[in-house]
Parts: structure tokens; C-alpha cells; sequence
């Protein structure tokens, strides 16, 4: 057998941002299985850390991968299962949310979620007066939410912004709808949302809509949904800002990976895709059209 | 009376339903080693007395006392642990466990940590060949058939190694035949110093097998007596507090000669095979044969709950019939011989159950409560369905009222071709006699009917023409002079009735 | 002739019912009054407005939930349904812009897409499990796989979005309504009033509580049983249909993340309203106050912020677990 | 005498079984039988060997489960318990480390935490089902929320895990095993044999039966249904409590994501083996074959990758719901 196996492991798509990380793996797969008919590649979604670690075991036992490439669906659960993987000599490229133990993994292509919030809170603190009121809205209870909290709530220190009151809406659009509908019924004056994510911010402005509410003065939301970046890029005053945290980052690590496959060099070492602030001037470098996020 | 100490008695009990009492001040005394017989009309409170012995329920006011000793039961295994067993008018079984599962129930034996299921699948088969009934006893009970099923509630009974066997009526599903072999477990019981008590609606066997007959009406006891001092005739008359007249009553009317239900080679795999017969305006056609026979399930397959092949003419017409609701809507109406599991909804009310077959007509297209209750009210009266509380739940009714209420469910559906299985199963001797009236005005009116019944007197009596199947297949027609019991046995059985055909 | 003797007085009943009536609805009572202490503005009108309108979707459902469960069925498959719904009636409606352009008629055609394919839907799981004779918790979880596996590949795993423009015409069927009560409230309450009535009066009803309390002796009354079985669970999928005609204008998209739960969520205000989960016998108004049972502990959680947000759940299952005692206070006898 | 020509044979009922008994094992072997076709690795002792020993944390749960559901009980909580006492077990280790320091001893108290809150949980549930006569549904969905949202908010939001030098301890015991058998392999087949003798051999087993069909039935002959009740809620916990002592170490951490739907996946687990969902029949070695089908479904559809991985849902509900046709395959009569 010639044929080079890589096996993909990646959350399935409970989420928007999900959703998109999701699609950009299967259009990177598509894609690379044209380019290199030598590479041979398996998408496993997993709705949960232990299936994830079932998928990669499979993997391993029945397909005979040379490389994986993994997003965890939690540092912890998977940091064992991928090791057992890396020391059967697999390549193992780790995908936006780090091991928690160093040094397992090949490649690393890393998100920065403790930079996320750090450059949502920094926008925050520019753009609000001193004692303005704001509310959050969280993610699903993760690590990656508290990481982002955590930066958020660094960065706002110290800049008089006070928050009302931080509350899961679970990376979606129905519950933040939902929680934003109340925090309006019990919070008289809201100066600004951080909806965390793009999903949420959509739940979030639906609300502020039909409350018919003129306090708020803006929506920062997160991951640039192409929506989202559109309306920020067409100068919507509700949504000036959008900060990156792009689901595209698997397509580059499968790219990477399998470029590692095919030549003799392999690629190996740390990409941190940090987040980057979009403004109306810049949106346009964010704008993806295509991409189903 | 008897100096000995009674094994149980019953002193100054009553007992209420909410605001109703059903039980006014009841005294019986059961004494070792005698049959004590338990009589009076649907509703009178048999049931009630015995749940109370047997600890199922408590009295509102009165005494129990074991052996003379005052007790309070808070539950059946307190009597049990006392030698107190109940054998339930509406059957106690689980019926998703087997029979000999059901047997063991609660007692079952163990070897060790284990259940010894060898020993317990022995004393099932001892039991039940000791009650001449050859269940399986590894079938599910759902599968078996009523009376299988009585006589596994007996076994169970009599496993329990009883000082007082209550028994709340016994035979009721059971045929002359099998009645006997439960007499003869009886008569074994009395000799070991067992007291019984029993109720049955069948006076001629009251009269046969008890010592002692008590007799209840509307909650009290209004007599208690030696057997030997009484007859069926003036057991009917205490119970009903008139005097009866003739059971049966006489046929008037005319039998037309048109041909409303012709069966043709009708089969139910696995119960009946190539049955025919025809039957005509206006006539009472008997159904009679042993238990087993399968005259149910030749029923059931002729209105389409069981799947069925051969040819069926309704007033000349062919007709496929699939299901009841294609039977209903060509007149044809089959009246269950099971009425706790397939006949009412025992935790709905009354109303709900009497028009559930008929419901359409109440439907225009709201339900007309009013018209609902009209009708409740008419079957009250035609019936005389005895119900404390209108509002209350069929499962609630006692037994023979229940059944009152089926028949007249089934009557509410205006039926033209009616059949109806043990249409009097636990129905007092006073009601019988309404229904049997009531069946002759249905036929008199045009109405055909077809009775399967386990009572033989009922078939003859009823009838105009019976039919005898053995082993899913018409064995023989009787009617006229040749109705008689001993015909009917003989083809039953498979001994033919002409000498001619006698193979024996 | 002696029947009028034994007959008389039925006085308990009317106590009997009180106390299992009275449960949900002192519930419900003791939440509001909560609400209404922790918050002034809970009892505002807006407040009021929300909780209802969202209430809306779980609520339809579950009136159509407690047909199913009163006929002794189970349907795991709504929430899914309602999602697989949703992304349909916006791909026919994105797909027909173009030829039919932006107006009522095509919203018109999208709703009725949406009452077809819920109409199937409910069709394809009754009959599986009428004349299949599989159990309904199997069909159920097979199809609330499925449903939610193909919405999830209709979407290319993100997000279907209603045309933009389609959106601000569909719009008001969420946020307006008439005499300032908004159409998902009004249509909620249609549902209910229609669904209670058809529970009480009509034969239909009566023929769910018969084949959920023993469908052996309905059959043996005529009932055509797998019938009305099938028609429960086509009601059920036509209401999930109606449900998501009120979901989509609200957000305007549809994702595999709609509809989660909403299965448990229907299920669980059916049963605290009252109804068995056994089947036999269903109460309508009993769900409506389920369901609004369920949508206020949501909504006072978010109101006030005595606890953590990751306590939420713990929270709504103790109330959910006290709703019920309330309501089965008193010990069954025997 | 002549009663023996009246009973006749009783022939069909062996028949009846078999279809019904071979039922779920036909459709594990056509599994196995694609499986094998599609990809050679397929039978590999490694592949083998994963799946069983994945299969064990659900097996275990649903042997248990199959005893609640045969008494006619549901237990919705089991995904959320597991989690909780992951939870709590890795808080307990951990805690413990600094006195007790890494070795067998800790490992041990860890398991015993493990089995006490199981036992705790599961008694939780019985006594409310049991004694405060609430739906199991709703008890348990309570429950559910419950746990789910205790186990947030001890790992605040985030993972608990396990100190990593204690996971080296505790590793082998789900990696390892004895004569190339793992342990969760081998604790799955010792909780799957003494289940099926328990519900076979045993006075339990058949009360349980019993209950389930009829549990006035039951308690008029003298079993103690409320005992019975409970103990098979607490013989679920403790199980849950044994799947967790395996689980802990396969992943070294807990966090709200844990378990998630199991409580789905191991009912349907037992239903698929022949357990009837509403009570009174139960069959533990059919639970096992249920669990053994669910599990390969997922393995073989990453054995391949024809279709998209969206669809995978999909396909599982497909499956499910045809090896259910499958057993059921002849119609019931009557
Ligand atoms: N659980 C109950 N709730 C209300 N009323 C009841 C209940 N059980 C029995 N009754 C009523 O008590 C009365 C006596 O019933 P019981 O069953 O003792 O009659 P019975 O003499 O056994 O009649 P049958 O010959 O018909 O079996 C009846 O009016 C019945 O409706
Ligand atoms: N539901 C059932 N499933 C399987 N077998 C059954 C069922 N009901 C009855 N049988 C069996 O079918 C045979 C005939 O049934 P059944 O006893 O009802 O006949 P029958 O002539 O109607 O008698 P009767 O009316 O006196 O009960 C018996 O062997 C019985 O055990
Ligand atoms: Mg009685
Ligand atoms: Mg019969």
C-alpha cells in the first residue's frame, strides 16, 4: 500500500463557529484528496470528548493513520489517548486548543482564547466611558470560556466598565436570545453587550430589536461569522467590531500536515493564529462569502 | 352455634367507600372444617367481606378475630403469615411472568442464594395435574385462556397451605367439568380441618358443596344457615328478597327464515378450522363445548380480531371483515368473554365505558355529555346496574356489575347480529333472568344472537338450535328434543351423537 | 327498581380532583408570586410578552406531546423534527425567491411546506410504530437521529439563514400580533383552547385515553386503534410544523443546534401537568401550565443572581422535582 | 381423562422465541459480517479489543438499567451521575494525594467514593420514585439537571483532572488487563454474567418482573415492592458508580461534557435486546448485544468514509431503528 492515511478528529458541529470548523475540514479533505491522490484522509466528528478518543482509537486500530490531526474537544480527556497515539510514532498535529502536557504533539496550530477576550475587553475599554454598564454572555461552561472570560475580565480592569451580570448562552442563538430578552427586562440601562460570539450576538440584537431599546450603543460579538463581518464592514453602528478566531485554522493544519505527508520536510513546530480586531476599515480582509460561518 | 372456636369471624364490621358504606354491621364465623358459602345479589358486598378477611382491605368500624384472637391486618401477608389465603374474583396474576412463576409468586423456593427452579417446576405440574389442568406451566399467563387461568390462581391457593381458603367465586369461569375438580380439591381441604368460604352465583352448587350458606343483601346479612335447611330455590329467594319464576322465560316469538349470518368453511389458524353454520333473523343460536374448544377464537376471527380465512355472508352479501369496526358498521357485534382485560377500562367511568363502542353517535361532532347520560341512566335501569356512585370508575363496580355494565355497552351499539361470550359470568340468579328476557326481546325484535356459554343450562335453556365444537371443529348441531345435556356432552367430548357414528 | 337506593351522592369525587388540580396551578402561583417579589419588573408587560412568546414553541409541541403520551405513546423525535422543519422551510423559501419573488405568498408557501413535512414527519413515526410495531421510544430515537443528522448536512454543518429581505417580511408573524398580544401567544392559545377541547369533547380524545389505558379493549370496542395511534402522532408532527412557522421569523435561521432538548423539555410539561406517562389519561391545560412552569424558573434564574450560572439546572430540577410532589401531595391509596 | 385431547400442542411458542431471542444477535452478526467485508483491521485483536472495552462504561450502566426498566422504572439521570462521580472521585484523589500520597491505597478510596455516591444517587432517586410516588420521568430528569449542573460547577465551569501522577497510577486499569483481556472488557463480562443470573436465578429478578407488569399483583403476593423498587434504583447507581471507576482512568478527567446522553444510549441499549420499555420483561444478555450493536454502528462508520460525517446520525438512527424491525420482524397477533 502507497497510500498515506491522515485522520482528522474534530468536535462535531453543536455550534455555529462549530459548524464552520466543521466545514472547512471537510473542504480541506476534499480538496487535498484531489491534489495528493497518495493521501487517503478520515473525518471523525465527535459529540463528546469520549467518542472523540473512541474515533482516534479507531483510527489507529483499523484505518493505520501516519498522521492525525486533532482539535480536542477537551485538553484533558484527550491528552493520554493522544499521546498513546504520538508514541506509535503517528504524527500528531494539535489543532486550536493545546495538551495539557507539552511537547506530545508535532505540530501545533493554536488559537489564542485568553487573546480572544484580551482584545474583546481592550475594545471595550477604548470605546466605553468610565462606569458604563455592560452584560456578557457566555460560551458553553468550557475551559476555552473561562480562558476567554478570564482575558476579558483582565483587560477591563481598571477602565471603571462595569459589568451588570455574565450569563451562559451556551454559543447559541435561541438561549442568548433568551437570557438577553431578560437581562433587558431586569437591567434599565445597558450600555453594551459582549456577546463573546457571533451565534450569540445574533440571538442578542434580535432581542435589543424587538425590545425596541436605544441604550444600547453597540454589540461586540466574536469569531467573524461572515454576517457579522459584512455588517461591520457595510459601517452598522451596532456591530462596529468583530474579533477573529477563525474556524479556517483545521484547513491549515490538515494543509500543513499533509504537505509534512508528501514531501520529505516535514512541517513541524507552533502556529498561533492569534485574534485580531476587525473594524470597518479592515473587514473586508475577513470577509469569506463562502464559508458557511 | 358450634362450640368450637372459629377459625376467623367477622364481628359488627362495616365499611365505606368515601362518603358510601357498602358493609353494615357484617358477622360471619368460618369454622375449621367446614364450607362456608358466601351468597347474595351483584353488589351486595361478598367481594368487600372477603377482601376484608384476607386483609386486602380494612374495616371502617368492626372486629376480625384468628382463632378468637382480635387482629388488625395491615396487609394480605399478615393474614397469609396467619393461614388466611384469597383466591380474587378478578384474577391476581402477573401476566407476563409464566405460570409457574405466577404459582411461586412471593414464595418462591430457593437453594441457596438461588431459585431452585427444578423443585418449583415439579410442584407446578403436581399442582396442576392435581387440578386436572394441563397448562403449560411455562407459558406466559397472557397466553393462556380464562378458565387456565382460574385454575391457576387456585393452585397458587393451594400451595399456600391454608387454615381458612377464601375463594370469591371460583367457578364462574369454569365448566360443570372443572367445577367438579375443584369440588374434589375442596372436599379433600374440609377433611384436613381447612375452613372455606366461597361465594358463586350457581345456587345448585352452593347447594351441593357447602355445610353452611350466609346470605347478604345491600351490605348486611340478613341470613345465616345450615345448607341443609335450604334449597337453590329459597337461597334465590333470600338473596333477592322475591320470590323468582321460571328462569327461563317461554320463547313466543317467531323465527324468520331469512338468513342473516351464513359462515362458510371459516378457519383460525391454530384455533379453529372449517367452520360453517348459518344463522336466522330472529334466532338464539347456541354455542356449546368444552373448555378449550375454541368457540372464542372462532368468534373472534369472525369479527376480525383474529386473522381469519373463509367466507362470511351478512343478509346474502359477502362481506370481508378485518376488523370489529368493519363487523360494527354490518351490524355485527361480539360481546368479550374477558371483561377485566379486553372488556372495560377499569380506571374510566361508567359513561366513558358504556358508549366507547357506540361513540360516533354521541359525536355531532362534540360528544353530547347530556345524551351520554341519558343513556347511563337507561343501561342503570334496563341492567339494573348497581353503582354507589355514578361518577365512580368501572374497576370500582363489583364484579357481576361490570358485567351488567359490558352487556350493556355492547347492547348500546344496537347490534343486529349480536354475539356474546358467557354473557351472565358472575351475574346474580335475580339479573340472569332480566338478561335472558332481555335476549329474547333482541330476538323477538329481529335481532339475531349467538350465546356461547359454559353453563350447559343456559345454552339449552337460551337457545333455539346449539351448535357443539371439539377441537376447533363443529362437531354436531342439536335443537328441539335433542337439547339436552347429555347430547351435548357426547359431542363435545367426541363420542358422537348417534350410535352410528360412535367410533368408541 | 332498587337501583335509586344504591346509587346517590358522588361528594368525594369533586374533592379528590381538587388537590391534583390545584397542584400545577399553585405551582405556577408560587413561582409568579416569587417572581414577581425577586423582580418588579417580572410582572411588566414586556416580561410578560417574552415569557409567553417563547413559551410558544415548546408549548404547541407539547400540547401535540400529550395526545401522544395519553395513547400511551412517547415521540423523542420533536425537537430534532422542529429543527429538520426549520431548515427546510428556509431552503424552499431562499429557493422560490428568486422565481416568486419577496412577499406574503411565498411566506405562505413556506408555512405550508412547514405543515407538510411535519405532517409526514408525524405520518413516518406512526407508522412505524403502529404497523411496524416497534417501540415508539426506538422510532423515535432513531428518527430524532436522523433528523437532526440531515439538518446538520442541509446546513453543511453551520447555519441556514433566511434571505435577508424574506426576514424583515416574515418578521412580525413572531413580533407583532393584534391588540398588543403577539401572534405566537395568540396561536399558543388557539392550540390550547383547540387542544383541550378536542382532549374533552370530542371522540377522538376519548379514544387516546381508552388505547393508552388499554388498547386491547379499545379494539375489542371497535376502535380502530392503529388509526387514531398514527393520528396522534400526525397531530404531534403537524404541530411541531406550526411551532417552527412561529420559530423561524424570530431568528430567521436554523442550525443543528435548534430545537436541543426541546423533546424533554415538551415531554417534562406534559407530565408535570398532570398527564400519565403510562397514558390513559391526558389534561391539555395541565401541559400549558407545564410548560409556563418550565419557562418561568428559566426566566426568574436570569432575573435574579442569587447563584451561580452553572447551578441553573440544579435548580430547575429541584423545582421541577417539588412541582410534581406539590401536585402528588396526597399519598395514593393501595 | 379426556383433557389431554383438549390441550393440545403448544407448538408454536418454542418458534415464537427464537425469532424474537435471534433477533438482536442477527443483527450484531450482519454487523460484525460488514464490518469484517469493509475493512480487513476490522477483526484485529486491537480493534476488537477497543470496541468491547469502550462498550463497557454503557454495558455496565445498561445491565443495570435493564433492571429498572424491567420493574417498570426509567432512569434519565445516569449520563449526568457518571459525571458527577468522576467528578467527585478525581476531587476526592486529589484532595486525598497530599496526605495519603500516589499509590494502590488512594486509587482505592477513589473507587470506594466512586461506589458510596453511587449508591447514594441511585438510592436518591429510588426513595423519591419509591416513596414520594413521583413519575420516574420526572424524578430522574430532575435528577439529571441536577448532577449535569453539580459537576459544572465543581470543575467551575471548566475540566476537572486528575493529578497526573496519580493517573499513571491509576492508567492500567483501563488500559491493561489480564491474559491480554482488558479490565473494563473483563468487569463488563462479570457485571453482564452475574446480572443474568441475577435476573434469572433469583427471587430479585422475578420481583422485578413482576413488578413491572403488574406491581399490585406483586405486592398481593407478599413482595415488598417498595424494597424491590429502590434496590434496583441503588443497584443502578452502584453500576454507574463501577462504570465510572473504569472511565476515570481512560480520560483522567471530568467535566459537563461527560456522559453526556448516555442515560439515551444505554436505554436504548436495552430496549434494542428485547427489554420491554414498559416493565415486566427483561433480558440482561440482550442489554449486552444491544450495547455491542450500538458501539459497532459507530466504529464501522469509521471504518469507511463513504458518507459525510454529518450523516452519521442519521445512519446510527437507521440502524437502531432496523435492528429493531429485525427482532420484531413478525407481526404480533393479538
Ligand atoms: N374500591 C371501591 N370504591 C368504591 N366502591 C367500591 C369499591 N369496591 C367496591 N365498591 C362498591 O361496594 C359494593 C360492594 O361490592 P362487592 O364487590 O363487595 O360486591 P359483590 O357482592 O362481590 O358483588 P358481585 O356479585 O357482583 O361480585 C358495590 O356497590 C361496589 O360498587
Ligand atoms: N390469547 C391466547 N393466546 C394463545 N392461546 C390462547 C389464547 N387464548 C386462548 N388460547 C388457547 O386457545 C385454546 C382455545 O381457547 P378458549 O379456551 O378460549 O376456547 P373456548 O372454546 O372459547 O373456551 P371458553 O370460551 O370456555 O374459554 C386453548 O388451548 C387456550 O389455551
Ligand atoms: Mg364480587
Ligand atoms: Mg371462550
Amino acid at each position: 500500500q502507497d497510500t498515506t492515511v491522515i485522520g482528522v478528529s474534530i468536535p462535531a458541529a453543536t455550534h455555529g463557529w462549530a459548524g464552520g470548523m466543521n466545514f472547512h475540514a471537510q473542504e480541506a479533505v476534499d480538496r487535498l484528496e484531489e491534489v495528493y491522490p497518495e493521501l487517503d484522509f478520515v473525518l471523525a466528528t465527535a459529540g463528546d470528548p469520549s467518542e472523540q478518543v473512541s474515533d482516534i482509537e479507531d483510527m489507529v486500530a483499523t484505518r493505520g493513520i501516519s498522521a492525525l490531526v486533532v482539535l480536542p474537544f477537551e485538553s484533558e480527556p484527550l491528552t493520554g489517548p493522544v499521546a498513546n497515539v504520538a508514541n506509535q510514532g503517528v504524527w500528531v498535529t494539535v489543532v486550536d486548543r493545546g495538551l495539557s502536557q507539552e511537547g506530545i504533539e508535532d505540530l501545533y496550530v493554536a488559537g489564542d482564547n485568553t487573546g480572544f477576550g484580551q482584545v474583546s475587553g481592550e475594545y471595550m475599554a477604548e470605546n466605553l466611558d468610565e462606569g458604563a454598564q455592560i452584560v456578557a454572555l457566555r460560551g458553553i461552561p468550557t475551559t476555552i470560556d473561562n480562558e476567554r472570560v478570564a482575558g476579558f475580565e483582565q483587560a477591563i480592569e481598571g477602565s471603571g466598565i462595569e459589568v451588570l451580570e455574565m450569563e451562559h448562552g451556551n454559543w447559541n442563538r435561541d438561549d442568548s436570545f433568551t437570557v438577553m430578552q431578560d437581562f433587558l427586562s431586569k437591567y434599565p440601562q445597558i450600555d453594551a453587550v459582549w456577546a463573546s460570539d457571533d451565534d450569540m450576538a445574533v440571538g442578542v440584537l434580535a432581542a435589543i430589536e424587538a425590545a425596541g431599546r436605544e441604550d444600547i450603543q453597540f454589540v461586540l460579538g466574536g469569531a467573524g461569522m461572515k454576517e457579522m463581518i459584512q455588517r461591520t464592514m457595510e459601517g452598522d453602528e451596532m456591530i462596529p467590531a468583530n474579533v477573529t478566531y477563525p474556524p479556517a485554522m483545521i484547513a491549515t493544519a490538515i494543509e500543513l500536515t499533509a504537505v509534512g505527508m508528501v514531501s520529505s520536510a516535514p512541517v513541524s513546530g507552533q502556529f498561533t493564529i492569534g485574534s485580531v480586531l476587525v473594524t470597518e476599515e479592515n473587514a473586508e480582509d475577513y470577509y469569506y462569502p463562502d464559508s458557511p460561518f | 352455634m358450634t362450640s368450637a372456636t372459629a377459625a376467623l369471624s367477622l364481628e359488627g364490621i362495616d365499611r365505606s367507600f368515601g362518603p358510601v358504606q357498602v358493609l353494615f354491621g357484617v358477622a360471619i364465623d368460618l369454622f375449621p372444617g367446614e364450607v362456608h358459602a358466601l351468597i347474595g345479589e351483584n353488589g351486595a358486598g361478598k367481594s368487600t367481606t372477603m377482601k376484608i378477611m384476607g386483609g386486602y382491605l380494612s374495616p371502617s368500624h368492626g372486629t376480625v378475630s384468628v382463632g378468637g384472637e382480635p387482629v388488625r391486618f395491615r396487609s394480605s401477608d399478615e393474614a397469609e403469615a396467619q393461614g388466611i389465603v384469597m383466591i380474587h374474583q378478578e384474577f391476581n396474576l402477573a401476566e407476563d411472568l409464566t405460570v409457574e412463576e405466577n404459582v411461586f409468586l412471593g414464595h418462591e423456593l430457593r437453594k441457596g442464594l438461588f431459585l431452585d427452579k427444578k423443585a418449583m417446576r415439579e410442584e407446578t405440574v403436581a399442582l396442576l395435574d392435581r387440578l386436572d389442568c394441563r397448562v403449560d406451566p411455562k407459558a406466559r399467563v397472557r397466553d393462556i385462556s380464562t378458565p387456565d387461568k382460574q385454575m391457576v390462581e387456585i393452585a397458587k391457593a393451594l400451595r399456600r397451605d391454608a387454615r381458612v381458603l377464601i375463594m370469591d367465586e371460583p367457578t364462574a369461569v369454569l365448566t360443570n367439568r372443572e367445577a367438579e375438580v375443584l369440588f374434589e380439591q375442596v372436599d379433600r381441604l374440609r377433611s384436613q380441618g381447612v375452613a372455606l368460604l366461597f361465594t358463586s352465583h350457581k345456587l345448585d352448587e352452593v347447594k351441593r358443596i357447602s355445610d353452611r350458606v350466609t346470605v347478604m343483601r345491600d351490605g348486611h346479612v340478613v341470613e345465616s344457615r345450615p345448607t341443609s335447611e335450604l334449597t337453590a330455590d329459597s337461597m334465590a329467594e333470600a338473596m333477592v328478597g322475591r320470590e323468582l319464576s321460571n328462569l327461563f322465560p317461554k320463547r313466543s316469538a317467531e323465527i324468520s327464515s331469512d338468513i342473516a349470518l351464513k359462515v362458510s368453511n371459516l378457519t383460525v389458524p391454530g384455533h379453529a378450522t372449517d367452520v360453517s353454520f348459518e344463522l336466522r333473523r330472529g334466532e338464539v343460536l347456541g354455542l356449546s363445548g368444552l373448555i378449550g374448544s375454541g368457540r372464542t377464537e372462532t368468534m373472534e376471527g369472525l369479527v376480525g380480531l383474529r386473522s381469519h380465512e373463509g367466507t362470511v355472508e351478512i343478509d346474502g352479501e359477502a362481506v370481508k371483515i378485518t376488523s370489529p369496526r368493519d363487523a360494527q358498521s354490518r351490524g355485527l357485534v361480539y360481546l368479550t368473554e374477558d371483561r377485566k382485560s379486553r372488556g372495560l377500562v377499569l380506571n374510566m367511568g361508567l359513561r366513558e365505558n358504556l358508549t366507547l363502542q357506540s361513540l360516533p353517535r354521541f359525536a355531532k361532532p362534540f360528544l353530547d355529555q347530556k345524551a351520554e347520560e341519558e343513556a347511563l341512566d337507561k343501561a342503570i335501569k334496563d341492567f339494573d346496574i348497581r353503582a354507589p356512585d355514578r361518577s365512580m370508575k368501572a374497576g370500582n363496580l363489583s364484579g357481576g356489575n361490570q358485567q351488567k355494565l359490558l352487556v350493556a355497552k355492547i347492547m348500546l351499539a344496537e347490534p343486529r347480529i349480536v354475539i356474546i361470550d358467557e354473557p351472565t359470568r358472575g351475574i346474580d340468579i335475580g339479573t340472569k333472568q332480566q338478561i335472558y328476557e332481555f335476549i329474547h326481546h333482541l330476538a323477538a325484535e329481529g335481532v339475531s344472537v349467538i350465546v356461547i356459554s359454559s353453563e350447559m343450562t343456559e345454552v339449552i335453556g337460551l337457545a333455539d338450535r346449539i351448535i357443539v365444537m371439539r377441537q376447533g371443529r363443529v362437531a354436531g348441531e342439536v335443537s328441539g328434543a335433542e337439547k339436552t345435556e347429555d347430547a351435548i356432552v357426547r359431542l363435545a367430548m367426541g363420542l358422537g351423537a348417534r350410535e352410528t357414528e360412535t367410533t368408541a | 327498581m332498587s337501583t335509586a337506593e344504591t346509587t346517590s351522592a358522588p361528594t368525594q369525587a369533586p374533592r379528590k380532583i381538587n388537590i391534583q388540580v390545584l397542584g400545577p396551578i399553585i405551582a405556577l402561583v408560587v413561582l409568579v408570586i416569587v417572581g414577581a417579589l425577586m423582580n418588579s419588573n417580572f410582572l411588566s408587560y414586556a416580561n410578560v410578552t417574552n415569557v409567553l412568546a417563547r413559551s410558544a414553541f415548546i408549548g404547541i409541541i407539547a400540547v401535540g406531546m400529550t395526545f401522544v403520551i395519553t395513547a400511551g405513546g412517547l415521540d423523542l423525535s420533536v425537537g430534532s423534527m422542529a429543527a429538520f422543519i426549520a431548515g427546510l422551510m428556509i431552503l424552499v423559501m431562499n429557493y422560490l425567491l428568486p422565481s416568486m419573488g419577496n412577499g406574503v405568498p411565498i411566506i405562505l408557501v413556506g408555512m405550508l411546506a412547514a405543515l407538510v413535512a411535519g405532517l409526514a414527519a408525524g405520518f413516518l413515526n406512526g407508522f412505524l410504530i403502529t404497523n411496524m410495531r416497534i417501540e415508539a421510544f426506538i422510532v423515535t430515537l432513531g428518527t430524532m437521529g436522523i433528523y437532526r443528522s440531515l439538518v446538520t448536512w442541509l446546513a453543511d454543518g453551520g447555519t441556514l439563514s433566511l434571505d435577508f429581505g424574506l426576514r424583515q417580511t416574515y418578521r412580525p408573524v413572531y413580533y407583532e400580533g393584534i391588540l398588543g398580544i403577539s401572534w405566537p401567544i395568540i396561536i399558543f392559545a388557539l392550540v390550547a383552547i383547540a387542544g383541550e377541547i378536542v382532549m374533552r369533547k370530542t371522540a377522538f380524545g376519548r379514544y387516546c385515553a381508552a388505547i393508552g389505558s388499554n388498547d386491547q379493549v379499545a379494539r375489542y370496542s371497535s376502535v380502530d386503534v392503529g388509526r387514531v395511534r398514527i393520528l396522534t402522532y400526525i397531530l404531534l408532527g403537524v404541530l411541531v410544523g406550526v411551532a417552527t412557522i412561529m420559530y423561524v421569523p424570530r431568528l430567521g435561521s436554523a442550525s443543528s443546534s435548534t430545537g436541543v432538548l426541546w423533546e424533554l423539555e415538551a415531554i417534562a410539561a406534559v407530565i408535570i401537568g398532570g398527564t400519565m406517562l403510562k397514558g390513559g389519561f391526558g389534561r391539555v391545560w395541565g401541559t400549558v401550565v407545564g410548560v409556563l412552569i418550565l419557562s418561568l424558573i428559566g426566566n426568574i434564574l436570569n432575573l435574579t443572581d442569587f447563584v451561580s450560572p452553572y447551578l441553573n439546572g440544579a435548580i430547575q430540577g429541584v423545582i421541577i422535582i417539588l412541582a410534581v410532589i406539590l401536585q402528588r401531595g396526597r399519598k395514593a391509596e393501595g
